[in-house]
């Protein structure tokens, strides 16, 4: 076990996976010779030479149909958007092709690759470094997308994502990268080192895709989050008392229905926090499907805690960010529905 | 200072500039300022020759065959008589197929078609020039690369009937073939996309070290897309062992190619802009388009990297079978072009060299067209979109991923599969 | 009063509002000479001139784009994109620039403009030409997103989209263009000369946005359709003999919730319908809003039919499309519950 | 025929292409190779010149300053030493708001900064050539286009702290400023998609007979988007009256030119693909920068069409506040930049104009830097980032749309507000 950030597990990650397989490739902007701006590729050039890890032109499209073509190739690319929120100019390519390709070709073709994606706000980046757009990433059938909240699963689920044989969306909440974040924001920032999912197995491991985590058991109500609000729902459950089962979802497709249905079935309550914002966001798809396999084991409805419909504010920020009070508030509610 | 600038004379107010084709319905062609240099003209640079070097072949045109039917110049290759005849098979044959299947869409036995009438050359030339393990990244009108890579007929049409024998299990609309083990990329419905991933395909041979090179098709109006821009950067920057094609027909859809063009003289000079070399060539000219392509394969074999090439040809047919042209561009265009038709030209060339006649030809035209029909009987026997025997609704649920995630297993068991 | 079809009530709503307002310019591909390949801007640019109506390169980034700036400029455009399923190399331009620029400038600039988008299958028109992409554009705050089920319809909202001071996607189901379907494919071809709502006002007239329509009353279940599942929704109901009432909600952000609860507090039971793929698709963020706000009303949970989390495939275009049997049956299930 | 093919000479086996900087951490830097035309080499072309009548402008460097401070050449302008002088503190405004702003950030009143240092003749010169009703599309370096523009620099501080004064009512990141009245579109955090909107935005301007340009601003490592493919495809079709500015200050963050320009020889010649009229300026000399500028504008608004300008400069300082370019480039790169630093140069021809002195020069900076203290210190009396006047929560729900839906009424009162 060694102590690492979610950027060090990250990193690790990478030269484990191009350490064991060789087709393994890594690129993007900034990521070769400086090791990415968030560092998650750091001396990769340097160990395994310009022809595996080298810098992009700044364009996402680019970056994503290329690593299409080499996926196809045989290759598996692993390539790295900046800010998940410059995903936008790559979106064709995610969506009509590398979600598609197998599908189309009758598996003549397939592409697996994996685009990393750092996400969330909690850092004062504004409407364009703050976004997590894994809704318009799940509606797309032929995806897969992972969102780890942990250095420990960081580093599972994306050795598991490079060797998945599709595409994967590996969205990283930033704020997560240095230590856990609860929405605190006017406390001390907290590091990995005291944290136990901060302690990292150094060998090869995966986690596979598909499977939440129970981060806190309990009876009262069942709260699903991933990312960073795995930890908005620590510090609200702290704060409120209440004996609530907080469900990381890890990988929202594929969805692991069954430990939130096991949970449900338990409790009775179901709360949904995302950071995105609300209309069509993640949470509608769990409220829906919850009610839908559920109904008769609800004595609340499925209550939403979210980022609002808004663009993410800079000076707003933590009027923006779902914070514990917040999910708090709504747990409660639910609890006394 | 901004009096300085207001100072500027009196400006008049300015206009929107749209440009406009030649020939819109009821007009007469014109094509006397379309310039064609003499076949033979243009010069043949070295393989490692940089894009200074041969600036002037993005505005020229690289012709071999003359108006004799001779062949002339640096360009002429090594294509024996037998080649060309094989050559001339491949245009006949791709010709009688895209009649039939007209025919077929028009008879209700599918729901969509794309032929490629008056571009055959370009696609049945450049397949013989690459190698096998080389991959085209292909658009819909280049079914010539099937047909001259060998791919069977039957397979074409069995994907186009969306019958119980697609290789595609119908999944795809007609004509987006995938054929990986012929060096065939999955059509994609979406244009221009398959350009950069090319690209990506061309980079993940030279990381590999290996000799396969990648060959891109784009059309000229769906050179606008910003994944051409995306290929020329990747492909500029990683030096890409890939030949980058540019087939302009005149037209996209009822759109001529000046709106794509704009103010650049060629859509080959494009390449420019990244130091590309970067060449035209007469697209119904079966020997010149032979001679390029080998060329621009073997430079990005020999890793110096990627070359434009500029096909300049003629779409004589409609885009689509759901398009009628005579609604946006002059009936007797087609009839005017000044390239002439591919098949009648490389015909012409064998008939000087004294191997075909004109009694060989129509005799050659019959038993192709038998042949492609033979083929079609066989496809419809097994069916047609129309006749019932399609793929099972099951399928569509395989292969969205390598193994099915549980909602899509549920999903199907609610379809009933 | 005249007959119209879906193509000529959308042509007529361009073709009134360009004389109304001379700072409407309407491009696209195809769409200057020839009048768009579904004929919806046909006969405009010869009544108007090529400086109001022009044919586009093939760059759906580019005539998005261009149409902000003009936006920006003080015109009003509305541009076709030739498939919805080609949206996709414009959605950087859409999510992050049409949809934010009075956001974040403060009002400083705006972007008036619609972007109209044929859409939904039905045609055999395969995976890249039958796509309903409407979630991934109601997720996005600052959009509008419109999607008209006939041709008196089609003609107000797109008059209200065009007067609208943001930036509005109009969704045409390309499937209506010449007629209601069913989704009875076996059927004969019916044409709007034969429906009331094929008969439209011919001067100039707004429906305005945000307000959904009901299609027919009922008491025993709300189906909640838009698009060419009302048709579906119709004929289900018919064959079903269902007491359903059906709302077409015409426009899907702002949602017409008021009318939603009203429906549903009087029948206590709902039916979501639409063609798009199911996971996190709209009829998500329906069933999210719909017992988050008339739990205690329902009666069963609420109840999703849509297309599969597949592509859309060519073979099986009718394996696909949601049927009236599978409405049908839906409407039952949700009726025994 | 594939044998054919296949009996091409053995070749090596590929490889990745990788473009390497000249110069890393550790390293000395060389800049030998880089080529400096002597100021005022560079011909000036008719406006109404065609992009083939100017082809070697693309490669060569407009410039105007000579190395004793004399303004020579055909591109000197009208320029008088009055306003000369006023671009000089057009300049030393920009470096003095940069440095407070940067120590700002540091002390952590803000969150982000991002400075203009070597760049500041780019946006300061190039502003005073547009006339009023313009509009620039600009990127985050761009300040000089509002402070050579009269925008009152409080307005700029108050946003970068997002106080209650902050015109953009605190919902952009620090420096993407919006100013219509000046000029001046809001600025994108997603690079590129300003490019193609100036398009659109000139094409405004012509459909409605106005006599308004646009200016679109990019840099050198954004050029790659696709954004700027649309924005030459549109500009050249439609003949947009648009200039088209790149600025190429050698980095892009961590990632050196080489890597978005590949192959090309310049950025500049980008245009050569469209028939853009494309040139390449000393973006670090004030009155070369002013000229091209100005002759860029003219032949915009006369109907002349587009104009690409690429500026030659270098980014003196770190990319932003949240970056440290030692990490990456050799730390000895900005001294040895050999277009110098734009102020020092300026001032030297001032001085030798006999307009200025050193002393005056000393006196002026000194005065600059109280006038920036100055208003600094009534922005920080309204607030900063971290001093607890922010705009209110409400706001965030303003504005999204201009009426407000039911939704966001209903998520407002939520929220609390
Ligand atoms: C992204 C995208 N936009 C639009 C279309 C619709 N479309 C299909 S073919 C075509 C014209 C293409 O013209 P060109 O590139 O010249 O090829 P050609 O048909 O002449 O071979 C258009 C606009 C599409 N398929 N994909
Ligand atoms: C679409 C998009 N991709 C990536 C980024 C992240 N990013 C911000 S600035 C920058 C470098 C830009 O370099 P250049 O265009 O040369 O401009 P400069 O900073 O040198 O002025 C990058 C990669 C972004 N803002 N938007
Ligand atoms: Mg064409
Ligand atoms: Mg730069």
């Amino acid at each position: 076990m060694v102590q690492m950030t979610m950027i060090s597990a990250i990193q690790n990650a990478h030269d484990l996976a191009m350490e064991k397989d060789d087709r393994v490739v890594v690129y993007g902007e900034d990521v070769g010779f400086f090791g990415g701006v968030f560092r998650c590729t750091a001396g990769l050039q340097e160990k395994y030479g310009k022809n595996r890890c080298f810098d992009a032109p700044i364009s996402e499209n680019g970056i994503v149909g290329s690593a299409i073509g080499m996926a196809a190739y045989g290759l598996r690319p692993v390539i790295e958007i900046q800010f998940a929120d410059y995903m936008y100019p790559a979106y064709d390519q995610i969506v009509s092709e590398a979600a598609r390709i197998r599908h189309r070709s009758n598996g003549d073709f397939t592409c697996p690759m994996v685009i990393r994606m750092p996400c969330g706000g909690g850092i004062f980046g504004g409407q364009t470094h703050s976004q997590s757009p894994e809704a318009l990433l799940t509606h797309v059938a032929g995806l897969k997308t992972v969102m780890p909240s942990n250095p420990v699963d960081a580093k599972g689920l994306l050795l598991a994502a490079i060797e998945d044989p599709d595409p994967v969306i590996f969205l990283e909440p930033k704020r997560l990268y240095n230590g856990p974040f609860d929405g605190h924001h006017e406390k001390p920032i907290v590091s990995w080192s005291k944290h136990e999912l901060g302690a990292v197995e150094e060998d090869y491991y995966v986690t596979p895709l598909g499977k939440a985590a129970i981060r806190r058991s309990g009876e009262a109500v069942t709260i699903l989050s991933y990312g960073t609000m795995v930890y908005v729902a620590e510090a609200a459950v702290e704060e409120t008392g209440v004996d609530a089962e907080i469900i990381d979802l890890r990988t929202l497709v594929p969805l692991d229905l069954e430990t939130i249905e096991t949970s449900i079935k338990k409790t009775g309550r179901c709360v949904i926090v995302h950071e995105a914002t609300k209309t069509s966001g993640f949470g509608a798809e769990l409220a829906a499907l919850v009610q839908e396999e559920l109904f008769y084991h609800l004595e609340a409805p499925v209550a939403r805690v979210t980022g609002w419909d808004t663009p993410y504010p800079h000076a707003q920020e933590w009027d923006y960010f779902p914070s514990p009070q917040r999910l708090g508030r709504k747990i409660i509610e639910t609890l006394e529905n | 200072m901004a009096e300085q600038v207001s100072s500027y004379p009196e400006i008049a107010p300015l206009k929107l500039h749209v440009p406009e084709p030649g020939c819109r319905p009821g007009d007469t062609p014109d094509f006397s300022e379309f310039e064609i240099p003499r076949a033979g003209a243009v010069p043949k640079p070295e393989l490692d020759a940089s894009a200074d070097d041969m600036l002037d072949l993005a505005f020229s045109i690289i012709r071999v065959l003359n108006k004799e039917g001779e062949a002339v110049g640096p360009w002429v290759d090594d294509l024996s008589p037998d080649d060309l005849k094989q050559g001339l098979r491949h245009m006949m044959l791709l010709r009688a197929y895209d009649t039939r299947m007209m025919t077929a869409q028009r008879q209700g036995k599918t729901s969509f078609y794309m032929q490629h009438r008056g571009e055959e050359a370009v696609s049945c030339a450049f397949q013989v020039a690459l190698k096998k393990g080389d991959m085209n990244f292909p658009t819909y009108r280049q079914a010539g690369l099937l047909i001259a890579g060998g791919y069977p007929m039957e397979k074409m049409m069995n994907q186009i009937y969306s019958n119980e024998a697609d290789p595609l299990h119908g999944r795809q609309m007609p004509v987006l073939f995938s054929a990986k083990d012929y060096g065939f990329f999955s059509i994609s419905g979406n244009l221009g996309t398959q350009y950069i991933q090319a690209v990506g395909w061309a980079m993940a041979s030279a990381i590999r070290h290996d000799s396969k090179i990648a060959a891109a098709w784009v059309g000229d109006g769906a050179t606008a897309e910003g994944d051409i821009h995306s290929a020329m950067v990747f492909a500029s920057t990683y030096k890409a062992p890939i030949v980058m094609n540019i087939v302009n027909n005149q037209w996209a859809i009822s759109t001529f190619q000046g709106i794509a063009r704009g103010g650049a003289g060629t859509f080959a000079s494009r390449g420019h802009g990244f130091g590309i070399p970067s060449v035209r060539v007469d697209g119904n000219d079966y020997l010149a388009v032979y001679a390029v392509a080998k060329w621009a394969a073997l430079r990005a074999r020999s890793g110096f990297g990627p070359t434009i090439i500029e096909y300049v040809t003629y779409r004589a047919g409609g885009h689509s079978s759901s398009d009628d042209p005579s609604a946006y561009r002059g009936s007797a265009e087609g009839a005017a072009w000044p390239l002439g038709d591919p098949i009648e030209r490389l015909k012409q060339h064998l008939i000087t060299l004294g191997a075909w006649t004109e009694e060989r030809h129509v005799q050659a035209e019959a038993e192709v067209m038998d042949e492609v029909k033979f083929i079609q009987k066989q496809a419809e026997a097994i069916g047609t979109l129309t006749s019932g025997h399609l793929p099972s609704g099951r399928d569509m649920f395989e292969g969205v991923y390598e193994i099915m995630p549980p909602h899509l297993v549920r999903q199907r068991r609610e379809a009933g599969y």
